[in-house]
């Protein structure tokens, strides 16, 4: 089906607003739902300093008139979504700061992190996949097998808690600091190893399958060698179903590698967005889930273009092996 | 992961004569060894009761962070508590809830799934936009902002669960759907007259049931290791609730002085997951299939 | 084929930069830096935003008037004396020279205008001041006066709500501010709000000149994380250290573990119109639950060992050490037993007290660090034959359930320092903020206008042992233990002096630092 | 004259279990040897095995695997030497064209890889039949048609300028036209001086084109020699069953056309799928009471369309259908489903593998609420027994026979005694024998049940042998309908000329003479 590029596109964008808009109210119809009062939660400290109950009850009203807190919730919603789009996302509750500067401090080192991570996840999965693909059910593939079914089996925090205690232990790896080249290489590589064996066993099934096409026996009958068959021929279509993986599970390692970066006290947003739901600090967490959600249907979107590029025999193919 | 799952229902692949074929080892060599340890984990984690030697949320029953010896054979934590009866016990929990909620995720999964794959193509083109959102969309985060909303425990992580976690299983089932309404026994059958509810009993079920149990196997053990992940960050099961990941959290800051305490609970963790791994993993094998979902 | 090869070299050269650079040295900021790692740094440098100011004060960067010392009396600070010149008037003499960082003098009026700043903008700090009027008498003097006595007005200027600060470098601010224009021995020179911050010392500082030249500041908020760096001595000073991680701590090399109870009292707050627990409403109930606690044990084990037992409500304060020898001094199961019986719940065959068939059971939330203090507390009440439901829940959620009245027991710790008599108006007063209960007592206003106006300071003392004594009696909270504060202190570090308030424990300008 | 290439004692086995036993074959340059088997015979082991491609499990011995030529003598026992021969030396056209082609690869770039240069891309294509090479060499593989793909995957065969050609049944997959089309090709090529090894269970392209035959039953030489021989007079059992069983040895079909009402009644049929164009265009059809009629025409021409369109399976854009009476407009599809039923192309793949053969026979009775579940289960035994697999009731599709699973896929069809049958494509996935019994027991049906019946197929030799009438669609439309008996004789259309020229009367005839 031809259609032009600019109507795929505007379609394509018209249900990514979509999907983005509704996620907006989720998030904003939840965050209201929630027990306590964002005043509260700005007060929550102050009873040890001694204030009576009557002064609590003054400060607490003038506060939700200035936050806007006593009008009608659509015209909150409005208000708040208003604010999202032109990119003002609030003062933190917390820490008074504006929430998209402290964001957008935090924002790199998850990126970084994620990065990297999803680089190692690449270059082992990869190759884990070829060298397991060879002989599929031969020892090396077994061999391989074990080592993913066993590292899936280990929840990633207690991977991180272990690779951290020993890491502190040998190289006197800082615990906790800044997002420098010097602390990404141990959460990147227990990110990688953690993420790894799903990616890798999607890519052995599919070159696996791919390798047993007639047109990769072809490929072998007009004499091509088996290298040039597993480059040439078979890697291009046995990467689609991999890249779908992948780019998911880069989307989640970018928002959501939330315990990884508890684990080693990562200054990024997924250890932020943490905090701030523990602290119930509503404009972080609208913010953040809003973002997170942005980013998941960007990846997305993204992925399907570079899975077009990488495989463009369209919907019909992907759809019988995703 | 979450993150997404791809499958092809087979035309007359019956899991039965499978598992009976010899030649093909690994698939059963690990269905057998991982429902064997489940198994094992499931008895042992019934009979906790009888044969856990004391009272897991009794203090003192013994010194204060006791080495594993005599009486206390897996030593005691903190309290003073017997750590072996405290990982038997935290099991019982663990399991029970999973298992319960994994039967609501897969429930509110196959049906959104069906009725998605069963919808014309615009009706199937939102419903799998919505879907695939959801399955990208990391669950931990999800559930930590349901936690924020009800406060910490475990019922509160498995209901932010609830809320995400049946997506893996619309998608799949979505694409299972599809895959076996398109296959030509399915296709002559609605030639021949066959109602809707014919075709999803007759020729979508036979084609849904490996998949779906494939992927119930995995999700179970990833679900296990994201509930004690959520409790080790204090978002889960609250004290004195001998959970598994609420044990291990506790345990964190002594690991070096007192392994015992990261070892039971962890081990239980690690078993668990891994016999689920494996039956999922070896299922996978004899349906040859893939399905899986990423979750890091 | 090529692009295969440059894109698997692309991945390649990413991961070697990636781990190129290799492990950092640790975060010491060399021979006469000091590393700090905190649970939290504040947002922004401003001393008049509310409660983050206290951080400014733990790091050594900010000072106010007057400062209370570790055995609770007040001394002067920034100021060169405080002096109680009338009933209602209080004297304040600067000392001569002191400049802010800036090199701005601290004059009179300089400190009055930082004051009113802080009134204006703060409202915490407006309520301590809240009829206090300052007045500038020279450059160096000013007077600080209230309409009636006003005993304790030198605890309430030594409140870090009230750091003095330059008005003039806060003037126009838009954001939130990033660099600080305080008076304490160390003045910041960076500043990545609640990631890192680092000072050095201040060269035109009143007083000795510290022996520490720089301090970096690490937030790290995850409290096993701590305990790590403390353990692998990656810094000086870590504060909060949780519990499970102090018998680690305790035998580590090159580390000490500090652990000053702090003038805080961790109490378990009664709602005696509990729909769920109406047994609470009956005043023996809640002494039988407060001598069925064995605090020495509580101590020991959620403490572990940092801090002692806290029989009345006051005795986290090291100012009244009378108050040590009130209230619920011994562990007097039998004591409880009776009183329970009298009240009329009895033992039955399951182990269980109950009266009229329903169960002797209360809800208890704890949160923040006092889990472990709920678990002891279930487990010693259980013993007693009452059933505990124990949550750990968040801080919105104990909110929530109070402005309900839908609970039975919360967890909570109040400090005990500072204004005595108001401190005691917030815990008993029909208004009080921290009356969760809403105890209604009819002794307790004049008692608290006693302790707060009485002539002379044995009368005072007399009625706030009084009102100690009516705390222990009613029972609107069960006094446990002062809130254990465990900080690891390491070796190299001299010069540490343990301080009841959490936040004077950190950056001490007497500090020394070998090797 | 010296062989191109020599087999001798090849001997392949599956875990212990002979596809091959000792098999010797020769054949010299410019020869063709066409090495004829039904399914499972082990034909196509034996091109797998002289290049080397046996999957895993299997293992392969031989006394002497060797080509010689040209270019020097080659042991194809050795590993090294036999990879270096794939392509160059050896080439090798696949069964289904489309599957050989690595789908996200450009023709050109395949081209080349296979051993042209890159000006020697476009003449190649050229020579194979593509009009426009230049258009084709940019295309990716995906995106070819059945008969394009066909030809490049020639190309790539003799692009390495091999000494031997081998041909894994290649005409399988093609409709009339393009079978003759690669016939032609293969001759070219041993006219040039290549030997041609071809494989394939179809006695008409063997009779068309072959030297000698070689015919392998269980992976057995059972008769080989000069193709007039063995064709002309079969020696060995399984030659005579491939030679007298194919359709057009057959008893032509001779029954007037019926004249009675029309039961499926097609107007103005016309559906475009997006991006194709039009593939129906404005199609009329009549198939009166009784009556069996064939559509016949070439792949992609839309004849699957328009019976997906019959059966309600595509909705069309514009047309007005009236089946069995009932217009699916006014009374839903269920209605008339009720009166017309399928009988499928792939009678095992059409069958629930899950479910019994009795619970299928009874399923269209269930669809239809007719009779009581009693009833319904005598039914099926009743059909079951007429077909006569009283005693399979119970099997599943996975126990039963192809032959078998036919039966049971007609007698459902029958179960709700339908007015009209439709038939897509029945004979195409079943070798000769299965044909003959299919075009006997479809026959046996119609006649005995009284329904008519719409054959759709690209075999004009089974619909000669099946139908009263054959209609022959091109372009979207029918552009030729004529009694069976006068089709030969009076055929007009050039389409119609195509199909016959590509189904002669008697394709043997040519050989055996």
């Amino acid at each position: 089906m031809l259609r032009p590029a600019a109507v795929v596109g505007a379609r394509a964008l018209a249900g990514t607003l979509a999907v983005l808009l509704v996620a907006s109210v989720l998030v904003f119809g939840l965050v209201r739902s929630a027990p306590g009062d964002p005043v509260d939660v700005q007060l929550g400290e102050a009873g040890g300093v001694g204030l009576s109950r009557s002064d609590i009850d003054r400060i607490r009203t003038e506060r939700r008139v200035e936050l806007g807190l006593d009008r009608p919730l659509p015209e909150q919603y409005v208000r708040w979504l208003g604010r999202m789009v032109t990119g003002d996302w609030g003062t933190s509750y917390v820490s008074g700061r504006s929430v998209r500067a402290e964001v957008l401090d935090r924002v790199p080192a998850s990126l970084v992190l994620a990065v990297s991570g999803f680089a190692v996840a690449v270059v082992l999965a990869v190759g884990l996949a070829l060298l397991a693909s060879r002989r599929p059910g031969g020892p090396t593939d077994q061999v391989v097998r074990l080592a993913t079914l066993a590292t899936v089996a280990v929840p990633s925090f207690l991977l991180g808690t272990l690779a951290l205690q020993v890491a502190t232990a040998a190289t006197g790896y800082r615990i906790a600091g800044p997002a420098t080249a010097g602390r990404i290489w141990l959460p990147a590589l227990v990110l990688g190893v953690a993420v790894t064996p799903t990616l890798s066993r999607v890519l052995r099934a599919s070159l696996i399958a791919e390798r047993g096409r007639l047109y990769a026996v072809a490929a072998q009958a007009r004499g091509a060698s088996a290298g040039r068959t597993l480059l040439r021929h078979v890697l291009r279509p046995a990467l689609a179903p991999a890249l779908t993986l992948g780019g998911l599970a880069f989307a989640s390692l970018v928002t959501g590698s939330v315990i990884t970066e508890a684990v080693f006290s990562w200054p990024g947003v997924g250890r932020y967005a943490v905090d701030a739901i523990s602290a119930q600090d509503y404009p972080v967490v609208q913010a953040y889930v809003v973002l997170a959600t942005a980013l998941v249907v960007l990846v997305n979107r993204g992925v399907d273009l570079v899975q077009r590029l990488v495989d463009p025999r369209g919907d019909a193919r992907a759809e019988a092996v995703a | 992961m979450r993150l997404l799952d791809s499958a092809r229902a087979g035309a007359g692949t019956r899991l039965r004569e499978r598992l009976r074929d010899r030649a093909r080892p690994p698939g059963r060599a690990l269905v057998v060894a991982g429902s064997v340890l489940l198994a094992l984990v499931v008895l042992v984690v019934l009979v906790a009761p009888w044969i856990a030697p004391f009272d897991p949320a009794a203090q003192r029953v013994g010194p204060r962070l006791a080495p594993p010896e005599g009486e206390h054979w897996s030593g005691t934590d903190r309290f003073g508590r017997d750590t072996a009866s405290r990982v038997l016990h935290g099991g019982r929990q663990t399991l029970l809830v999973t298992a319960a909620t994994m039967a609501a995720v897969v429930a509110v999964g196959v049906v959104v799934g069906t009725v998605i794959g069963l919808a014309g193509p615009r009706g199937d083109d939102l419903g799998r936009r919505v879907v695939d959102t959801v399955v990208a969309f990391p669950a931990v985060i999800v559930i930590l902002a349901f936690v924020g909303l009800r406060g910490p425990s475990l019922p509160a992580v498995l209901g932010g669960a609830l809320l995400v976690w049946w997506a893996p299983f619309a998608r799949l089932t979505r694409a299972l759907v599809r895959a076996a309404l398109a296959e030509p026994s399915a296709v002559t059958a609605r030639a021949l007259g066959a109602s809707r509810l014919h075709l999803l009993r007759t020729e979508v079920r036979p084609r849904l049931v490996g998949p779906v149990g494939v992927l119930v196997a995995v999700e179970t053990g990833q679900l296990i290791a994201t509930v004690a992940g959520l409790s080790f960050l204090g978002m889960g099961a609250q004290p004195p609730d001998p959970e598994w990941g609420a044990m291990l959290a506790d345990a964190r800051g002594a690991a070096l002085s007192s392994p015992h305490l990261v070892l039971g609970p962890g081990l239980a963790v690690l078993v668990t997951v891994l016999a689920l791994t494996c039956v999922g993993e070896g299922l996978r094998d004899l349906l040859d299939r893939s399905t899986q979902v990423v979750r890091p | 084929m090529r692009r295969v090869v440059v894109l698997v070299g692309v991945v390649l050269l990413v991961l070697l930069g990636a781990c190129g650079t290799g492990p950092a040295a640790p975060d010491s900021g060399g021979e006469g830096g000091l590393a700090l790692a905190v649970s939290k740094i504040n947002a922004a440098l401003d001393p008049a935003e509310s409660l983050t100011t206290s951080y400014l004060r733990s790091f050594g960067a900010g000072e106010s008037l007057a400062k209370i010392r570790p055995d609770g009396t007040v001394a002067p600070e920034l100021a060169e004396s405080l002096t109680a010149t009338a009933p209602g008037t209080w004297t304040v003499v600067l000392r001569e020279g002191a400049t802010f960082h800036s090199g701005a003098p601290v004059d009179a009026e300089a400190v009055r205008a930082s004051l009113e700043r802080s009134r204006v903008l703060n409202e915490l700090a407006a309520d301590l001041v809240e009829e206090v009027t300052f007045d500038v008498v020279d450059p160096r003097t000013l007077t600080a006066t209230t309409a009636g006595p006003s005993p304790y007005l030198d605890a309430t200027l030594a409140h870090y709500e009230l750091q003095i600060h330059n008005v003039a470098s806060y003037a126009g601010l838009t954001a939130p501010a990033t660099t600080a224009d305080l008076t304490g021995p160390f003045r910041v020179t960076a500043f990545a709000p609640e990631q890192e911050l680092t000072l050095e010392r201040n060269p035109t500082w009143w007083g000795q000149a510290p022996a520490v030249d720089t301090i970096t500041v690490q937030q790290v908020t995850d409290p096993e994380a701590r305990a790590q760096i403390a353990l692998a001595g990656q810094a000086d000073v870590v504060d909060l250290l949780p519990p499970s991680a102090v018998a680690e701590l305790r035998t580590a090399e090159g580390t000490r573990l500090q652990g000053a109870p702090a003038a805080n009292t961790v109490a378990v707050y009664l709602n005696p119109s509990s729909p769920a627990a109406p047994a609470l409403a009956d005043q023996r109930v809640r002494q039988a639950l407060a001598w069925a606690v064995d605090r020495a044990a509580v101590a020991e084990i959620a403490g572990e060992g940092l801090t002692g037992a806290a029989p009345s409500w006051l005795a986290s304060n090291p100012a009244y050490p009378q108050a040590d020898e009130q209230g619920f001094t011994r562990h007097d199961p039998a004591l409880a037993a009776r009183l329970l019986d009298e009240a009329g719940w009895v033992l039955g065959p399951d182990g269980r007290r109950a009266k009229d068939g329903a169960p002797l059971v209360l809800r208890l939330q704890t949160w923040g660090t006092e889990g472990p203090t709920g678990e002891v507390l279930q487990a010693q009440w259980d013993s007693l034959g009452v059933t505990v439901e124990l949550s750990y829940v968040d801080n919105a959620l104990v909110q929530q359930a109070r402005e309900r009245g839908d609970w039975d027991a919360q967890t909570a710790a109040f400090t005990t320092l500072g204004n005595v008599a108001n401190l005691f108006a917030v815990q008993m007063g029909a208004d009080g903020s921290g009356n969760y209960g809403r105890y209604d007592l009819p002794q307790v206003p004049a008692l608290i206008e006693r302790a707060s106006a009485a002539a002379t300071a044995e009368e005072r003392t007399a009625a706030v042992l009084e009102l100690n004594a009516l705390h222990t009696e009613v029972v609107p909270a069960i006094p446990v233990h002062p809130r254990p504060q465990a900080t690891a202190v390491s070796a190299r570090v001299g010069g540490f002096v343990a301080h009841p308030l959490q936040y004077e424990n950190l950056v001490q300008p007497g500090y020394t630092l070998d090797g | 004259m010296t062989p191109a290439l020599t087999v001798r004692g090849l001997t392949v086995d599956y875990r212990g279990a002979a596809v091959l036993d000792d098999v010797d074959l020769d054949v010299a340059a410019g020869e063709v040897l066409v090495v004829l088997g039904g399914s499972g015979s082990g034909k196509s082991t034996v091109l797998r095995a002289v290049l080397g491609l046996v999957p895993a499990p299997g293992r392969v011995r031989a006394a002497r695997l060797a080509l010689a030529g040209g270019r020097g003598p080659i042991d194809l026992a050795d590993p090294r030497a036999r990879r270096r021969a794939r392509g160059d030396r050896i080439g090798l056209v696949f069964q289904d064209p489309v599957l050989a082609l690595t789908p996200l690869r450009r023709v050109g770039s395949l081209v080349r890889e296979a051993g042209a240069d890159r000006s020697g891309v476009e003449p190649l294509l050229a020579a194979s039949g593509f009009g426009r090479p230049a258009a084709v060499v940019d295309r990716r593989a995906f995106t070819l048609s059945g008969g394009m793909a066909q030809r490049v995957g020639f190309v790539l065969a003799v692009a390495g300028g091999p000494d031997v050609l081998l041909a894994d049944e290649p005409t399988t997959a093609l409709d009339g036209p393009a079978r003759v089309e690669l016939v032609d090709r293969l001759r070219e090529r041993a006219a040039a001086g290549t030997a041609v090894v071809l494989v394939t269970h179809d006695v008409g392209v063997a009779a068309a084109l072959a030297d000698r035959v070689l015919v392998l039953d269980g992976g057995r030489v059972v008769e080989s020699g000069p193709t007039a021989r063995v064709l002309g007079a079969p020696a060995h059992p399984t030659t005579r069953a491939l030679v007298r069983d194919v359709p057009w040895a057959l008893p032509p079909r001779r029954r007037a056309p019926a004249k009675g009402p029309a039961v499926v009644r097609v107007r103005g049929l016309t559906k475009a799928h997006p991006g194709a164009g039009a593939v129906l265009d404005g199609l009329d059809l009549d198939v009166a009471e009784g009556e069996v009629v064939g559509v016949a025409g070439r792949s992609g021409d839309g004849k699957t369309t328009l019976l997906r369109c019959l059966l309600g399976l595509e909705r069309p854009d514009a047309g007005e259908l009236r089946l069995g009476g009932v217009d699916p407009a006014a009374e839903g599809w269920a209605a008339v489903r009720r009166v017309v039923q399928l009988v499928p192309q792939d009678p095992r793949g059409s069958l629930n593998p899950w479910r019994t053969a009795a619970q299928q026979v009874a399923d269209p009775l269930d669809f239809h609420r007719i009779g009581d579940r009693a009833a319904r289960r005598v039914r099926a035994m009743e059909l079951l027994d007429a077909f006569g697999l009283g005693g399979l009731a119970g099997r599943r599709p996975t126990e039963l026979s192809t032959g078998q699973c036919q039966r049971v896929a007609i007698a459902r069809a029958l179960a709700v005694r339908p007015r009209v049958l439709l038939a897509d494509e029945p004979a195409s996935a079943l070798d000769v024998t299965r044909q003959a019994e299919l075009i006997e027991l479809l026959t046996a049906v119609v006649a005995e049940h009284g329904t008519s019946a719409l054959v759709v197929s690209h075999d004009l030799h089974v619909l000669e042998r099946l139908c009263d009438r054959v209609a022959v669609l091109a372009e979207g439309r029918i552009v030729e309908d004529l009694p069976v008996g006068r089709l030969r004789a009076d055929a007009a259309h050039e389409r119609t000329r195509a199909l016959l020229a590509a189904h002669p009367t008697d394709p043997l005839a040519a050989a055996t003479a």
